[in-house]
C-alpha cells in the first residue's frame, strides 16, 4: 500500500483555529463582532480540512507531532481518511450550525452567549482533534477536553433540570472515560508498548483472547460518547441543553465522536485480526443489535421531540458499530459512511424540532397537530431528514443502510440483517406520528392563537441547507464514500 | 552471674533509653493534658539524646578534650596539609589509616579519648528540643487563651457543642 | 486511648528492645561508631583547626553549617513564639500601683494611670513583695554570672563550653533578672526590640562570616579563607574563625532565650510578667 | 561562581531572612520586597544549577566549611534534587506574591517575622533537598517544622490546637528519624549518605540497620501523613491562613516524599529497599488505603480547604505507593507527581485563598456564583481541578499515567483500581463545587456565618455585588500556576528523558 | 565513668520521668522535668560527654525549667492526669 507521508502543520492549526479565536469572542464588544469570529474560525477550519482532502484522496497522509510527551508516544496528529472523512462532516456542518446558533440564540435571548460561543468552538476544537489524532493518548486528550467543554453548553440553562442532566452526563461520560478507557489504554500500552492507530491494530500477538475481550468491551463502554447501552442514558438526559447544542454535539459531534473513537480504537488498536480470531466482533454486534433495536422501541414510547431523536441516535449509533463489526468490507463502508449520512439527517431534524420551539415554544409531538401548514419548509425537511434516518432514498441515508445490508449478507450473519430491517421499520413508526400529527390533524385553537410562521431565517436557512445536503448526498455521495472506501481499504486491506 | 551482669552492664544504657522514650511516647499518645504531653515530647527527646551519647562511649577512653601545653607543635606542618585535607580526604577512611602511622609521634591515641561526634549532634538535638518546647508552650498557651483549659477532652467538648 | 497508646509503647519498647540486643556492647571501642569516623577528629583536631577541644573544633568547623543551622533554629523558635504570641497591648481594664510612702495598694481602673513616679509604683497583678535576700543576692551574683558566660564562650576551645552554653549562661541571667525583678524592670533595660535585632544579628554573624569565605574565594564557611583578616596561618584562622562563630552563636541565644522567655511569660503581653 | 551555586541557594535565603526579620522593626514594607527577591534569586541558583547538572549530567558536590566526605557536610545537587529545588523555589516565591495583600491583612506590623519565618521554611526545604547528610537533614527538618509550626499556628481560632497536635506529631516523626540516623552511624559510623551507600549493601543482613530502616520510614511516614498517622494534617493546614497554607500544603508533604525516595535509594540502596526487603507489597497496600480514604474523607467534607487537604493525604499514597511498586516507571511516576502535585496544590491553594479573600467563607455554599463573578479566577481552578482528576494535557495525567503503568507493570491492580478509584472520586469532589459555583445564583443567602465557628477573615466580606474579578497580583501568580500545569504537562517527555530518568538508579528497571 | 554511680543516676532519671507525667500537679511536672534534665546532665557527665552535659545543664535543666513554668504561670497548674 503506498502512502504518502507528509509532514505539515496543517491539522494542527485545523484544531488549533477555533480556540484561536476564543479571547477573540471574549473580548467583543458587540455581537455581530463575535459571530463573525467563530465564522471567520469555521470558515478557516473548513478550508484547511478541505485542503488535506485532496492528499488524502490519493492515498496520502499528514502527520505532525506537538509534543513528545513519553518516549515512543507524543501528542501527535495524522490525516487519513477516515479522519478525514469525520473531520469533513463536523466542520463543514459547524457553519451551519453557527449560522442557526445565531438564529436561535439571539430569538430565544438566551443569557451567557459568549460562553456559549466560547464553548462551542472548544467543543469543535476537541471533535477535530479527535478525528485527526494519530494515536490512542491524543484521541483520549481531545474526548476529554470535548467532554468538559459540552458540560456548560449542556447545562446552559442553570437550572435545577440542567444541573441533574448535567451530573448524569458527566457521571457517564467522565465515569466512562476515566474509570474504563482510560485503565484499558494504559494495560494496551504496557502490553504493546505503543498506542499509536496501524491498519491492523497494535494487540495482535501480545495479548491472549480473554484479555483482549476485557479491553474491547472496557473501550465500548469506556467511550461512553458512543451511547451503547447500558452506558447511554446521558444522552436523552442531555436534551436538556439549547437545541443547536444537541444538534450539534448530540447528534454529529459528541456521539459521533464516540462512534468514531471506538471505530478507530476497534480498527486500529485491537485490529480487526483480533477481532474475528477471538470472536469479539460477535459480542459487539449482538451489544450493538441489543441497543438497536431496544433503543428504537424506547423512542416509540417518548413525546417529547428531542427525547425521541436522541433514542433515535443512540440506535443510529449503534449501527455504526454493528456495521464495523461486522467485519466484512461493506459493512465497514457502511458504518462509516453513516457516520457523515446520519450526521446531516439528524442534524436537519434536530434544527426542525429547535425551529418549532423556537416559533411556538411546543416540545411534544402531541402538541403539534398541524403544524406542517404553519412551517411549510421546517417540516419538510423534517421529512427528508426522517427519511435519511429510517434509510430511504432518495436521501443519503439509503446508501449507507444499504451498505450496512450488504455487510451482513457478506458476512453471513443473516441474523443482523433482520436486526437493521426491524428497526428501520421502528424507525418508520416513530417518525410517522410527527408527520401524521403536523400535516394531517387539524391545529388545536389554544396553542396558535397568536400567528405562528416559520421560524427566523437563520434558523431556517441552514435547515434547508443540511436537508438539500442529505439529498444531495444520495445522488452524489462520492466524496464521503471515497473516503470510507479508502478507510476500509487501509483496514482491511486490499 | 558474671555474664549475665555483665550482658546487663552492657546494655543498660540502651535499655533505660528505651524505658524513657516509651515513658515519652506514652505522654504524647494517651495524657489528656497538653502541658503533660509537652513533658512527655522533652522526655522523649531526652531519651533519643541518651542513646546518642551512649553510642559515643567508650571504655577507658577520657573527654574529648586533648590533653595539650601552649600551641600545637606540628603547626608548619599541618599548615602544609590543612588545605591538601581539605581538598581529597573524600577517601577518608583510607586516609585515616595513613594518618593513624603519619601521626604516632603526635602522641594523639583514639583510644584515649571518646568520640566527639555524638556529642556535636546532640548539641544540636538538645537546641532542637529547647525550640520545640518554647513553640510548643507558646501554642499551648493561645489554647489555653482560646478554650480556657487545657485538658484535651474538655476542649473537644467544647468544640462539639460550639 | 489510654489502651491504644499503652499498646502502642508496649509493642515498640519490644521491637526497640529487640534490635538493641543486637547493638555493640556499651562502650566497645571497637565498634564501628568508634572506629571509622570519630578517629580522624580525634587525630586531626589539632593539626587542622588548633583546637583541642574537639567537640568545637568538629561542631563549629567540620560540621559548622550544622551548627548555623542549629543556631537558625533557634531563631525559628524565637520568631515563632513572637509571631504566635505576641499581642498588641490591649487596655488592661485595671492596674495595681502602690503608693510607696504608705505602702497602700490602690486598684485602678479606666484610662488615666498616674505615671510612673517616685510616689506610685506599678506592680503586677499577682504581685509578692520583695524578698530582700533574694533580689539582692540576685543582684549580686547576676554580674558574675554574665562574667562566667563570656568565660565560657571564650574558653570553648580548651575547655567544656562554647557559644551556647555561654549564650544560654547570658540569656538566663537576663532571665533571673526578670524573675528576681519584675518583667518591666527587664524590658525596660533590654527591650523586646533589642532581643529581636541581637538574635538576628547573632545568627547574621555566623553565616556573614560564611559568607564572607565566599567572598574571599573559599568555600562556605571556610574559615582559612579568613587568614588575611583575622591574622595568623590558614590553621590559626580556622581557631580564629571558630571563636568568631562562637561569639554569633553567643549573642544570638542569648537574645532569642530572652526574646522567648519575655513573650512565655508574659503570654505576648510583655506587660506583668512571671 | 557557579561552583558556588549550591551554597548561595540556599545561603541567599538565610541571610536575607535575617535582613528580613531585621528590618521588619523599621519597615513594615521592606520585609516583603527582600523575601522576594531573595527567592527570586534562589529561584534563579535553582534553575542555573539545573540547567548545569542536565548538561554536564554530573551531580554537582559542595563541601560545605571545605571538608570533604564523611568529615564534613557535603550538598549533592543531582538531577533529583536540581529538579526539587526548582519546584520549591518557584512554589515559594508565585505564593509569596501572590499572598500580598493576605499577609498584609493579616500581620499588619508582624510583616517581618512572618516574611523571615516564610523565607527560613524555603531555605529549610531547600536545604533538606540539598544535603548529603543524613543528620543535617534532620536539623533542616526541624527548621522546616518549626516555622511551619509557626505559620500554621497563626491560623485562625483553632489553629493554635491543631497546630499542638501537628507538633506532637511532627516531632515524633522526626525523633524517629534521628533515633534511624542514629541506628545508621552505630552500625557504620557515618552520617554522610554517598558513604551510607557504599557501606549498606556489606550490612544487609545486620538487624541494626533493618531497624534503622523501618524508624527512618517510620518517622518521614508521619512527617508526611501516610494513612493511620495522617490525623494532623487535614486539622492544622485547613486552619493555617491563606499564605502559610499556599505554602506549607503544596511543599512540605512533597518534599517529605523526596526524602523518603532520597532515604530508600540514595541511602539505603534500591537493592535493599526493594529486594532485600520483602515490605514493598505492604506499604503499597497502606498507600491504597490512603488513597482510598484520603478520597473518601474527602468527598464528606464541607469546607473546601479541608477537602483539599484530604486530597493531598490520598496524593501522598499515590506518590508512596509507587514508588514503592519499585519499577521504574512507578519510581518515575511519583518523581513526577512530586513536581506535578506541587503545582497542582499550590494553585488550588491560591485559589482557595482568592475565594475567601473575596468571599469571606471557605464553605461550599460560598462558591455561589462565583463563575459569573470571577470567571477567570474560575477558569483556573477549573484547570487545576481537571489536574487533579487527571484529565490531559494537564500534568495531573501524566504522573498518573507513569503511575498506572507502574503499576500494571507490577502487576499490582489493586493500586491501579485505587488510582482510578480516586481520580473518580476527585471528579465528583470538583464538580459537586462547581455546579454550586455555577448552578447557585450568588449572595441567594446573604449570612456567611455557617457554624463552622470561621470568624477570621469575614472582615473582607464586602457587599454582593462589588465582587468582580481578584485583585491582579493575587489572580495573575494563579493563572501563571495554572498554566505550569499545562506546560508541564505538555513537558513531561522531556523532563522524564532529561532529568528523572537520570535520577534513577540504573539498577532499577 | 564509674558504672555504679551511672546505674543508680539511670534509675533516678527514669524514676523522675515517670513522675513527672504521672503527678497531678502541672507546677510539679515542670519541675520534675528540670530534675529530669539534670540528673540526664549528671547521667552524661559520668559518661564523658562533657559538653553534652554542659548544653542539657543550662538549657535542659535551666532555661527548659523556667519556659515551662512560666507557662504553667500564664495557664493553669490544674490537670485530671
Amino acid at each position: 500500500m503506498p502512502m504518502e507521508t507528509v509532514f505539515s502543520v496543517k491539522p494542527f492549526l485545523a484544531v488549533l483555529v477555533s480556540l484561536i479565536a476564543i479571547p477573540g469572542i471574549i473580548s467583543s464588544r458587540s455581537q455581530n463582532i463575535r459571530e463573525s469570529w467563530t465564522f471567520a474560525a469555521a470558515g478557516i477550519k473548513l478550508v484547511l480540512v478541505l485542503s488535506m482532502l485532496p492528499l488524502v484522496l490519493n492515498k496520502g497522509v499528514v502527520e505532525y507531532t506537538v509534543f513528545q510527551v513519553f518516549p515512543n508516544l507524543g501528542i501527535t496528529f495524522r490525516v487519513d481518511a477516515f479522519g478525514m472523512l469525520f473531520a469533513l462532516v463536523a466542520s463543514s456542518l459547524w457553519i451551519v450550525t453557527s449560522i442557526y446558533s445565531i438564529g436561535y440564540m439571539r430569538s430565544l435571548d438566551e443569557h451567557s452567549q459568549t460562553r456559549y460561543f466560547c464553548f462551542f468552538a472548544v467543543a469543535l476544537s476537541a471533535t477535530i482533534g479527535v478525528a485527526f489524532s494519530a494515536n490512542l493518548l491524543t484521541m483520549y486528550l481531545f474526548y476529554e477536553m470535548l467532554s468538559l467543554a459540552t458540560y456548560p453548553l449542556v447545562t446552559h440553562h442553570q437550572d435545577k433540570e440542567a444541573r441533574s442532566s448535567g451530573r448524569k452526563y458527566l457521571f457517564y461520560i467522565l465515569g466512562g472515560s476515566i474509570g474504563f478507557a482510560l485503565p484499558a489504554m494504559l494495560i494496551t500500552y504496557h502490553f504493546t508498548g505503543t498506542l499509536d492507530f496501524t491498519g491492523h491494530g497494535v494487540m495482535a500477538g501480545h495479548v491472549t483472547s480473554g484479555t483482549a475481550l476485557v479491553l474491547s468491551l472496557m473501550f465500548l463502554f469506556g467511550f461512553a460518547k458512543v451511547g451503547i447501552m447500558p452506558m447511554h442514558s446521558w444522552l436523552p438526559a442531555a436534551m436538556v441543553a439549547p437545541t443547536p447544542v444537541s444538534a450539534l454535539l448530540h447528534a454529529v459531534a459528541v456521539v459521533k465522536v464516540g462512534a468514531f473513537s471506538v471505530v478507530r480504537v476497534f480498527t486500529g488498536i485491537v485490529g480487526t485480526g483480533v477481532l474475528a480470531d477471538y470472536n469479539i466482533s460477535l459480542v459487539v454486534c449482538v451489544i450493538a443489535s441489543f441497543t438497536v433495536i431496544v433503543a428504537s422501541m424506547i423512542a416509540l414510547s417518548q413525546d417529547e421531540l428531542k427525547r425521541r431523536l436522541a433514542f433515535s441516535t443512540i440506535g443510529q449509533l449503534s449501527y455504526i458499530v454493528l456495521g464495523v463489526a461486522l467485519l466484512s468490507k461493506s459493512g465497514m463502508t457502511g458504518g462509516m459512511l453513516h457516520i457523515a449520512m446520519h450526521a446531516f439527517g439528524k442534524i436537519t431534524l434536530f434544527f426542525c424540532a429547535g425551529a418549532i420551539f423556537c416559533a411556538t415554544g411546543i416540545k411534544y409531538i402531541s402538541k403539534m397537530k398541524g403544524i406542517g401548514r404553519r412551517m411549510p419548509i421546517t417540516m419538510t425537511a423534517f421529512l427528508i431528514g426522517s427519511l435519511s434516518v429510517v434509510g430511504l432514498p432518495p436521501c443519503g441515508g439509503f446508501i449507507s443502510k444499504w451498505y450496512l445490508v450488504l455487510g451482513t449478507i457478506e458476512a453471513g450473519h443473516i441474523a443482523f440483517l433482520f436486526v437493521l430491517l426491524s428497526s428501520s421499520f421502528l424507525n418508520a413508526a416513530y417518525f410517522f406520528p410527527v408527520f401524521y400529527n403536523a400535516f394531517f390533524c387539524s391545529p388545536e385553537e389554544m396553542l396558535f392563537e397568536d400567528k405562528v410562521n416559520e421560524a427566523p431565517l437563520w434558523c431556517v436557512v441552514p435547515l434547508v441547507i443540511t436537508a438539500g445536503i442529505s439529498v444531495v448526498l444520495f445522488f452524489y455521495p462520492q466524496p464521503f464514500l471515497n473516503l470510507a472506501k479508502l478507510a476500509v481499504q487501509n483496514v482491511l486491506g486490499g | 552471674m558474671e555474664s549475665i551482669f555483665s550482658l546487663v552492664l552492657a546494655k543498660a544504657n540502651y535499655a533505660a533509653y528505651i524505658i524513657l522514650m516509651m515513658i515519652g511516647l506514652y505522654a504524647m499518645i494517651a495524657k489528656n493534658n497538653l502541658i503533660k504531653k509537652i513533658v512527655g515530647m522533652s522526655i522523649f527527646q531526652t531519651a533519643v539524646i541518651l542513646f546518642y551519647v551512649s553510642i559515643g562511649c567508650k571504655k577507658g577512653a577520657t573527654i574529648p578534650i586533648l590533653r595539650h601545653h601552649g600551641h600545637p607543635e606540628p603547626v608548619g606542618h599541618a599548615a602544609e596539609n590543612a588545605g591538601a585535607h581539605a581538598m581529597d580526604a573524600a577517601h577518608g577512611a583510607e586516609k585515616v589509616v595513613a594518618h593513624a602511622v603519619d601521626a604516632a609521634h603526635n602522641a594523639v591515641h583514639v583510644a584515649d579519648y571518646i568520640n566527639p561526634l555524638p556529642h556535636v549532634l546532640m548539641l544540636t538535638a538538645i537546641v532542637v528540643g529547647v525550640a520545640t518546647l518554647g513553640v510548643a508552650l507558646a501554642l499551648a498557651i493561645r489554647v489555653y487563651n482560646t478554650y480556657g483549659t487545657l485538658e484535651e477532652d474538655e476542649i473537644n467538648q467544647q468544640l462539639r457543642s460550639g | 486511648m489510654k489502651i491504644l497508646g499503652k499498646l502502642t509503647i508496649l509493642l515498640c519498647g519490644v521491637l526497640l528492645m529487640v534490635f538493641a540486643m543486637e547493638f555493640p556492647n556499651w562502650g566497645d571501642p571497637e565498634s564501628p561508631a568508634s572506629t571509622h569516623l570519630s578517629p580522624y577528629f580525634i587525630q586531626h583536631t589539632m593539626e587542622d583547626t588548633a583546637v583541642p577541644n574537639i567537640v568545637t573544633s568538629v561542631l563549629a568547623d567540620y560540621r559548622g553549617y550544622d551548627t548555623m543551622f542549629e543556631t537558625t533554629v533557634i531563631l525559628t523558635a524565637g520568631l515563632a513564639c513572637f509571631l504566635l504570641l505576641r499581642i498588641e497591648r490591649k487596655k488592661i481594664p485595671h492596674r495595681y500601683y502602690r503608693h510607696e510612702p504608705t505602702g497602700v495598694t490602690l486598684r485602678m481602673e479606666g484610662e488615666k494611670y498616674p505615671k510612673n513616679s517616685a510616689v506610685f509604683q506599678r506592680m503586677d497583678a499577682n504581685w509578692v513583695p520583695y524578698d530582700f535576700v533574694i533580689s539582692r543576692t540576685c543582684r549580686l551574683i547576676i554580674p558574675f554570672i554574665q562574667i562566667f558566660a563570656l568565660y565560657v564562650v571564650a574558653h570553648g576551645h580548651h575547655s567544656p563550653g562554647g557559644g551556647f552554653q555561654g549564650g544560654v549562661i547570658m540569656g538566663a541571667s537576663v532571665i533571673l533578672f526578670a524573675i528576681s525583678h519584675n518583667l518591666r524592670t527587664s524590658i525596660k533595660n533590654f527591650s523586646e526590640k533589642t532581643a529581636a535585632l541581637f538574635s538576628v544579628t547573632g545568627v547574621f554573624i555566623y553565616a556573614g562570616t560564611g559568607a564572607l569565605c565566599l567572598l574571599f574565594g573559599e568555600v562556605f564557611l571556610n574559615y582559612s579563607a579568613l587568614a588575611p583578616i583575622l591574622g595568623g596561618d590558614r590553621v590559626m584562622a580556622r581557631s580564629h574563625g571558630i571563636l568568631v562563630v562562637e561569639i554569633g552563636v553567643a549573642v544570638a541565644v542569648t537574645a532569642v532565650m530572652i526574646w522567648i522567655y519575655y513573650n512565655l511569660s508574659s503570654a505576648g503581653k510583655q506587660d506583668e510578667g512571671l | 561562581m557557579t561552583r558556588h551555586l549550591p551554597a548561595l541557594i540556599i545561603v541567599i535565603p538565610l541571610l536575607s531572612a535575617l535582613v528580613t526579620s531585621g528590618s521588619g522593626w523599621f519597615n513594615q514594607k521592606a520585609p516583603f520586597r527582600i523575601a522576594v527577591s531573595a527567592l527570586l534569586l534562589s529561584l534563579l541558583c535553582a534553575v542555573l544549577m539545573l540547567i548545569q547538572v542536565v548538561t554536564t549530567g554530573i551531580a554537582m558536590e559542595y563541601r560545605m566549611a571545605g571538608w570533604a566526605g564523611p568529615m564534613g557536610i557535603v550538598y549533592v545537587i543531582d538531577h533529583l534534587s536540581a529538579i526539587v529545588l526548582v519546584v520549591i523555589t518557584s512554589v515559594s516565591c508565585l505564593n509569596l506574591v501572590a499572598q500580598r495583600k493576605n499577609i498584609h491583612a493579616e500581620f499588619k506590623d508582624k510583616q517581618g517575622a512572618f516574611n523571615a519565618l516564610y523565607v527560613l521554611f524555603t531555605a529549610g526545604l531547600i536545604g533538606m533537598t540539598a544535603t548529603g547528610d543524613a543528620f543535617n537533614l534532620y536539623v533542616l527538618l526541624e527548621i522546616v517544622s518549626l516555622s511551619g509550626y509557626a505559620l500554621i499556628g497563626l491560623g485562625n481560632t483553632r489553629a493554635p490546637l491543631a497546630t499542638l497536635n501537628y507538633l506532637f506529631l511532627g516531632t515524633i516523626g522526626a525523633t524517629f528519624y534521628l533515633l534511624g540516623v542514629g541506628y545508621l552511624y552505630i552500625a557504620t559510623g557515618t552520617l554522610n549518605m554517598a558513604e551510607l551507600t557504599t557501606m549498606i549493601p556489606k550490612l544487609m543482613d545486620s538487624g541494626v540497620i533493618l531497624f534503622a530502616f523501618i524508624i527512618c520510614v517510620t518517622g518521614l511516614f508521619v512527617k508526611m501523613a501516610l494513612f493511620p498517622v495522617h490525623g494532623w494534617l487535614p486539622d492544622a493546614y485547613s486552619q493555617a491562613t491563606p499564605a502559610a497554607a499556599g505554602l506549607i500544603a503544596p511543599l512540605t508533604t512533597k518534599v517529605t516524599v523526596y526524602i523518603l525516595i532520597r532515604i530508600c535509594m540514595t541511602v539505603f540502596t534500591p537493592e535493599y529497599t526493594f529486594d532485600h526487603l520483602d515490605i514493598s507489597g505492604f506499604i503499597v497496600l497502606v498507600a491504597v488505603v490512603t488513597i482510598v480514604f484520603g478520597s473518601l474523607s474527602a468527598l464528606a467534607q464541607k469546607n473546601v480547604k479541608k477537602m483539599l487537604t484530604y486530597i493531598i493525604i490520598a496524593e501522598v499514597g499515590y506518590m508512596v505507593g509507587g514508588f514503592f511498586l519499585g519499577n521504574r516507571l512507578g519510581i518515575s511516576g511519583a518523581i513526577l507527581h512530586i513536581i506535578n502535585d506541587a503545582a497542582m496544590t499550590l494553585a488550588l491553594f491560591l485559589a482557595a485563598g482568592i475565594f475567601i479573600w473575596k468571599t469571606g467563607g471557605e464553605s461550599r455554599s460560598d462558591l455561589k456564583g462565583l463563575f459569573a463573578k470571577m470567571p477567570f479566577t474560575m477558569a483556573g481552578f477549573v484547570l487545576a481541578a481537571l489536574s487533579v482528576v487527571g484529565v490531559p494535557p494537564t500534568c495531573g495525567f501524566f504522573s498518573k499515567w507513569y503511575l498506572i503503568s507502574g503499576g500494571v507493570q507490577a502487576g499490582n491492580y489493586l493500586f491501579v483500581a485505587a488510582l482510578i478509584f480516586s481520580s473518580l472520586v476527585n471528579a465528583v469532589l470538583f464538580f459537586r463545587l462547581f455546579e454550586i459555583a455555577y448552578f447557585e445564583p450568588f449572595g441567594e443567602d446573604e449570612d456567611h456565618a455557617h457554624g463552622h465557628g470561621n470568624s477570621h477573615g469575614s472582615h473582607h466580606h464586602v457587599g454582593a455585588l462589588a465582587i468582580k474579578e481578584a485583585p491582579l497580583d493575587m489572580l495573575v501568580p494563579f493563572l501563571a500556576a495554572c498554566m505550569a500545569l499545562i506546560v508541564l504537562g505538555l513537558y513531561s517527555g522531556t523532563i522524564i528523558t532529561n532529568i528523572i530518568q537520570f535520577a534513577i538508579p540504573t539498577g532499577v528497571i | 565513668m564509674i558504672w555504679q554511680v551511672e546505674l543508680i543516676i539511670l534509675i533516678l532519671i527514669i524514676i523522675c520521668a515517670f513522675a513527672a507525667i504521672k503527678v497531678r500537679d502541672l507546677l510539679s511536672a515542670a519541675l520534675l522535668l528540670g530534675a529530669y534534665s539534670f540528673l540526664m546532665c549528671l547521667a552524661w557527665a559520668v559518661m564523658g560527654a562533657v559538653d553534652v552535659a554542659f548544653t542539657e545543664a543550662t538549657v535542659g535543666a535551666g532555661v527548659s525549667t523556667v519556659f515551662c513554668v512560666a507557662a504553667v504561670f500564664h495557664t493553669t497548674r490544674r490537670t485530671k492526669d
